[in-house]
């Protein structure tokens, strides 16, 4: 698919863009309606209910009921919000978590772009989202929001360097920051296991990234009734959700991708199913791990939070690095 | 209401220029973790709480004054909508009351029921309170856990009195219905598997770190704030105080079974946790030997007038009930219906600390210590 | 570390146990047999003592009476019986203290109507609201 | 011995119907002999030992004000309650026996009151009558054996008219030397006149109680709070009353050190409403002040912070009083 970037532009791989663009914001919409409604279920098997069980055979349908109603919903606006700020932040939101999954290879052949600096255009990319955040919580001229919006700048901007911190061990290993080569210097050992360390912060940062569970502060519902998006409703609110789990999607392509092996079979022997089950296979298993902690979890508190980004996960990645960079350099012969 | 007494500070920081200015944030009356309809207005800078200011009455249904054109009887339904959660407590303390002024003799059967229902009660209170309490703390699970073994109380509530939370099912003299055929075996067995469940409990959160963290040394307080605010209950009793009327001053037919009253002195909100779950352990003790005690035949009732009417005077009588010490105070002239009536609710007395211990916190940990005085906006309002 | 691991055994456990969830408007909920729900009135047993509508503590229930039409027979019968559900409690005195059990209470509980009107029932309703009523009263 | 605190509503009311009929001439002229003779007894202890007595305590403070200020206020009520409670009172000749009476038939329905305080009133020879004849001549027998002695016999004379009540004298209760002790105590610190009253309650599991003076409540409730053999450290209940002709104010302190409770009760006039605030010795009487000023209208002098609790803060009216109208009947 990437030889189509390299083309000159003509009408008809423009079309082609086009339609790969809606199939995989098609398939990205099946995956969010199909997360939250087996989020619930999950959730509600744990907690001893059924979880969604009325709109449709097994409550199939029962998001769509929910992303329906959403749409045909009265707009609401804060008579003392900033309107254009408030229309702006939900888009601001949704469209860096849909433009990181440009770089990201689901299998060897279904990748959209092949960047060679790929992890680090999804850690840029994916910084941004915290500005609607922020952006939603101030323009909305509520209280609640802006406690919001503020926890939750404190929070990603701290995560994010732990992210990234953990992360750099994986290029180390690899000497790439292309993501398809990073899968492809997993064939014989997943980077869980040399890196396990780095796995386990990045698994806690993605978390808090992510707003989940145990680090869904900025939205604590019992504490902020909803924060950041407290005011928003209807289709707004319907892009701050599809922003959170499209999102999440990414941020499960990503882990599958520098820690799990990709599409790679578990052992060499299972290789004739095809790599895309792989994918969601794994893909599958931490979408679950979320989905069980959120059941599981009682929330961090903001102080707790941010000092252990700073002063446990933070010096963790660092000598991930160091241990890493020590281990490379003995295998390469330095020592 | 009196937004204006609190007022916000704005100052401008002379080393950088920036404007800082404090906020009011209005907490409730519709927020998911006020239980009902409480509301605080909170001072906050940044998310530090300087003020607090609990504002109630949103649930303020007048029960005192009701009272006064209701008879005794009457007024029975009207205190189980009060600390809605622990309804019993609530039967059993006005008719105690009358029946101090009027010197009944309660048969033993009922006494033995009486017991039982408000032992019940106090497990399915407690679970209540650690579901919400979670529930507070960002955790979903519990709530659900715990709810699902209360149900299994209400079930047996609703056997014995044909409702599961507003029973009315203590009457002055007795009880209304004696308990039906089986009920003692179904009770016998919940008791048992209550036990199992509570290490489960134990094992989902207790050993929680994250959960333990978050309540550590918040809403602390000694044994003589306690003291001075008036508090009672696991409040009280988590400063050290080692003090429960049930052992203390011994009322129903507590004095015939054996438990303990746990006591802590953390004064926080983890040490008030760990009581209360104790506290769960204890009541099922007690109820085991209830159980295990309880007469084969009897009557229900006792002898008492058909129109009610205590002696002329006042009476103040206590219980210890699952939020702490519930009084209720009855002035009579000598009628069917009491000249005053008035309850000391626990709730509305421990919440009484609730802004002293705010002061300095942030919003989260607002959440947590109101979540752990335990309150009851039925109760609170009255 | 190890509180939150077995937190997280303890819930997965949880996901293939037996679910509590009751099916409730598609399985009628069973209610013991002592349960307090709508009341069923029998004018035929009623001789108009007026008990339950003064023991009643919201005052929701309103009755008058008529001589008999048996000149030969003293007494009272009923005319009319109002219940208003808009402020009954069922709190189960009026059943306590009926003598006569003309008023009892069933294992009937769904009231849910479109309008506020509708919660005023009156005898002829009360007296064909007569499935499940409690045994014991 | 607990009818006491019942007693002055009707029984004042009733002096004033009865002063508006001008038919109980000769009850007044006798409480009013036995108020003077109380003022001009030195130890004013005696008052409450003998319940008619213990009824004038009150009165005695501020005989002659108070006695209008009651006739003032029961006016309007004598009004229209006149032709019953005038007749009734009006066929008493003792005092005391008028009190009860009237007492009596305040608290039953009409009729029914009209007969008994009509048989007990003429019949002081009947069963009844009899019995209350003998308790009362043994409380006076003994009020005037106390008159000079201090609590002690007071309090011995409170529990044995309690017992009188039931018809038989009885033990005194397991709580008397504790009602002994804090009488002493207060009476030390502050002399007698503090006390209004003491007595056990029979009804209240023999709950000591103390009646103290309204002007110097806060010290005595520091005394309560701070001296070693009282330390009161724990206010489990406070609220009001409304007795149509006072307010009252209900306390109920608990000492963790002695184990040991007590009742103490404030009076006050209905009009300006006020009893001075303990909420700088237990923190806890804060909102249980709010809410009994919220609806009784009992202002609270030091309290830091006395406004509505319950109610809205533009209610109009304090909802507990008897008299109360709805502001809105509408709602």
């Amino acid at each position: 698919m990437s030889e189509l970037l390299q083309q000159a532009p003509s009408l008809g791989n423009t079309l082609w863009f086009v339609l790969a663009a809606v199939v995989l914001l098609a398939v990205l919409l099946g995956f969010v309606t199909y997360a939250i409604y087996f989020e619930r279920k999950v959730i509600g098997w744990m907690q001893l209910r059924i979880g969604p069980n009325r709109v449709g055979p097994l409550g199939l349908l029962q998001t769509v009921a929910d992303v329906t109603k959403l749409l045909i919903k009265e707009d609401t606006r804060p008579k003392n919000a900033d309107r254009a700020l408030f229309t702006l932040a939900p888009i601001l939101a949704y469209a860096p978590a849909f433009g990181v999954l440009a770089v990201m290879p689901f299998t060897e052949s279904i990748q959209f772009a092949d960047l060679g600096i790929g992890l680090l255009y999804y850690i840029a990319l994916s910084g941004i989202t915290v500005l609607g955040v922020i952006t939603a919580g101030w323009a909305s001229n509520n209280k609640y929001s802006l406690i919001g919006g503020l926890r939750s700048a404190a929070q990603m901007i701290s995560y994010e360097v732990p992210l990234v911190m953990s992360v750099v061990g994986v290029v180390l290993l690899t000497g790439s920051m292309n993501l398809r080569e990073i899968v492809e210097a997993q064939r014989d050992m997943w980077n869980i296991i040399p890196q396990f360390l780095g796995f386990v912060v990045f698994i806690i940062a993605a978390q808090a990234e992510l707003n989940r569970t145990p680090f869904d502060l900025p939205e604590a519902e019992s504490e902020l009734v909803s924060g950041y998006h407290v005011e928003y409703s209807g289709f707004r609110f319907a892009m701050f959700m599809l922003a959170e789990y499209v999102y999440m999607f990414g941020m499960a392509t990503l882990i599958t991708v520098l820690f799990l092996g990709g599409w790679l079979p578990i052992i060499p022997q299972l290789d004739f199913i095809p790599g895309i089950i792989w994918f969601i296979l794994k893909f599958s298993a931490y979408v679950f791990f979320q989905f069980w902690l959120r059941a599981t979890m009682p929330r961090m508190r903001v102080d707790q939070l941010m000092s252990f980004a700073w002063k446990v996960l933070l010096p963790v990645a660092l000598f991930n690095i160091l241990l890493t960079a020590v281990v490379v350099s003995y295998q390469s012969g330095m020592f | 209401m009196n937004q204006n007494i609190l007022t916000t500070h704005v100052e401008t920081s002379s080393d950088t220029g920036i404007r800082t200015e404090e906020m009011l944030l209005n907490v409730g009356p519709q927020h998911p973790s006020t239980h009902g309809v409480f509301r605080l207005v909170v001072k906050i800078d940044g998310e530090t709480i300087k003020e607090a200011i609990p504002v109630m009455g949103y649930l303020h249904r007048g029960t005192e004054k009701l009272a006064e054109n209701l008879t005794y009887t009457q007024i029975i339904p009207y205190t189980d909508r009060m600390d809605y959660v622990s309804g019993m407590t609530n039967n059993y303390v006005l008719c105690h009351a009358v029946e101090t002024m009027m010197g009944l003799e309660i048969p033993e059967r009922a006494q033995f029921l009486r017991l039982i229902a408000m032992e019940l009660n106090r497990v399915a209170s407690h679970l209540v309170w650690w579901g919400t309490f979670l529930l507070d703390l960002g955790a979903m699970g519990p709530f659900l856990y715990a709810f699902r073994d209360r149900e299994k109380i209400l079930d047996l509530f609703n056997e014995l009195c044909g409702a599961r939370m507003t029973f009315n099912y203590m009457r002055i003299g007795g009880v209304k219905w004696d308990a039906p055929p089986g009920w003692i075996e179904k009770t016998k067995e919940f008791v048992q598997y209550m036990k199992k469940e509570l290490d489960s409990y134990h094992q989902l959160v207790t050993g929680n770190e994250i959960f333990l963290s978050r309540i550590e040394g918040i809403g602390k307080f000694d044994e003589k704030t306690a003291l001075d605010y008036s508090l009672s209950g696991v409040m009280l009793r988590s400063t050290g105080v080692n003090w429960d009327l049930r052992k203390n001053e011994p009322y129903c037919i507590y004095d015939r079974f054996e438990f303990d009253v746990p006591t802590g002195t953390g004064g926080d909100c983890t040490t008030r946790y760990h009581l209360r779950m104790a506290e769960v352990v204890q009541s099922l003790r007690i109820l085991e030997q209830a159980l295990e005690q309880f007469p084969s035949e009897g009557e229900v009732l006792g002898k008492v007038p058909r129109v009610i009417r205590p002696p002329a005077g006042e009476a103040y009588v206590r219980i210890e009930s699952p939020r702490g010490e519930i009084g209720c105070y009855i002035s009579s002239t000598g009628k069917d219906k009491p000249w005053r009536l008035k309850f000391r609710r626990p709730s509305f007395t421990n919440l009484q600390i609730l802004p002293k211990l705010l002061e300095g916190q942030s919003i989260s940990n607002m959440i947590a210590i109101l979540g752990s005085i335990d309150i009851v906006l039925g109760e609170v309002d009255c | 570390m190890l509180g939150l691991a077995k937190g997280l055994g303890y819930t997965f456990k949880k996901l293939t146990e037996k679910k509590v969830t009751h099916f409730y408007p598609d399985v009628p909920f069973p209610m013991p047999p002592r349960f307090r729900g709508i009341q069923h009135f029998s004018p035929e047993k009623c001789i108009v003592c007026n008990q339950c509508a003064r023991v009643c503590p919201t005052e929701c229930i309103q009755l008058t009476g008529k001589p008999h039409p048996d000149p030969e027979k003293k007494g009272k019968i009923i005319d009319t019986y109002d219940i208003n559900f808009e402020i009954c409690i069922l709190c189960d005195l009026c059943t306590e203290v009926c003598p006569t059990e003309a008023i009892v209470m069933t294992n009937n509980f769904e009231l849910a109507v479109y309008s506020r009107d509708e919660l005023y029932k009156d005898l002829k309703w009360l007296d064909d609201n007569n499935t499940n009523v409690r045994e014991e009263n | 011995m607990t009818e006491e605190n019942r007693k002055p509503t009707p029984e004042e009311k009733a002096k004033a119907a009865a002063e508006a009929m001008a038919k109980a001439r000769a009850a007044k002229e006798a409480k009013e002999a036995a108020a003077q003779a109380e003022a001009s007894t030195p130890a004013t202890e005696s008052a409450p030992a003998s319940k008619p007595v213990s009824e004038m305590t009150p009165e005695e403070k501020a005989a002659a004000k108070k006695a209008a200020a009651a006739e003032a206020l029961a006016k309007a009520k004598a009004a229209k309650e006149a032709a019953e409670q005038g007749e009734e009172a009006g066929s008493d000749a003792d005092a005391k026996a008028k009190a009860a009476a009237a007492a009596k038939a305040k608290a039953a329905a009409a009729a029914a009151a009209k007969a008994k305080a009509a048989r007990e009133a003429a019949g002081q020879g009947g069963d009844e009558g009899g019995d209350d004849a003998k308790a009362k001549a043994a409380a006076a027998a003994k009020a005037k054996a106390a008159a000079a002695a201090a609590a002690k016999a007071k309090a011995a004379q409170a529990s044995g008219e309690a017992g009188g009540e039931e018809e038989t004298p009885k033990a005194p209760s397991k709580n008397q030397p504790y009602l002994d002790k804090y009488v002493a105590r207060l009476t030390e610190a502050f002399g007698a006149d503090v006390l209004e009253a003491s007595y056990i309650n029979e009804l209240s599991k023999e709950v000591p109680t103390l009646v103290i003076q309204n002007e110097r409540w806060h010290d005595v409730a520091t005394f309560l709070k701070n001296d070693e053999q009282l330390a009161f450290d724990y206010l489990s209940d406070l609220h009001g009353v409304d007795y149509e002709d006072r307010l009252e104010v209900y306390y109920h302190f608990y000492s963790y050190k002695n184990q040991q409770s007590v009742a103490v009760k404030v009076k006050t006039g209905r009009e300006q409403a006020s009893v001075a605030s303990v909420m700088d010795l237990w923190q806890g009487a804060n909102w249980n002040e709010r809410e009994t000023f919220d609806l009784l209208g009992i202002h609270f002098p030091g309290h830091s912070d006395l406004r509505r609790i319950l109610l809205p803060d533009d209610w109009v009216g304090y909802p507990l009083r008897k008299d109360y109208v709805q502001y809105d009947e509408e709602v």
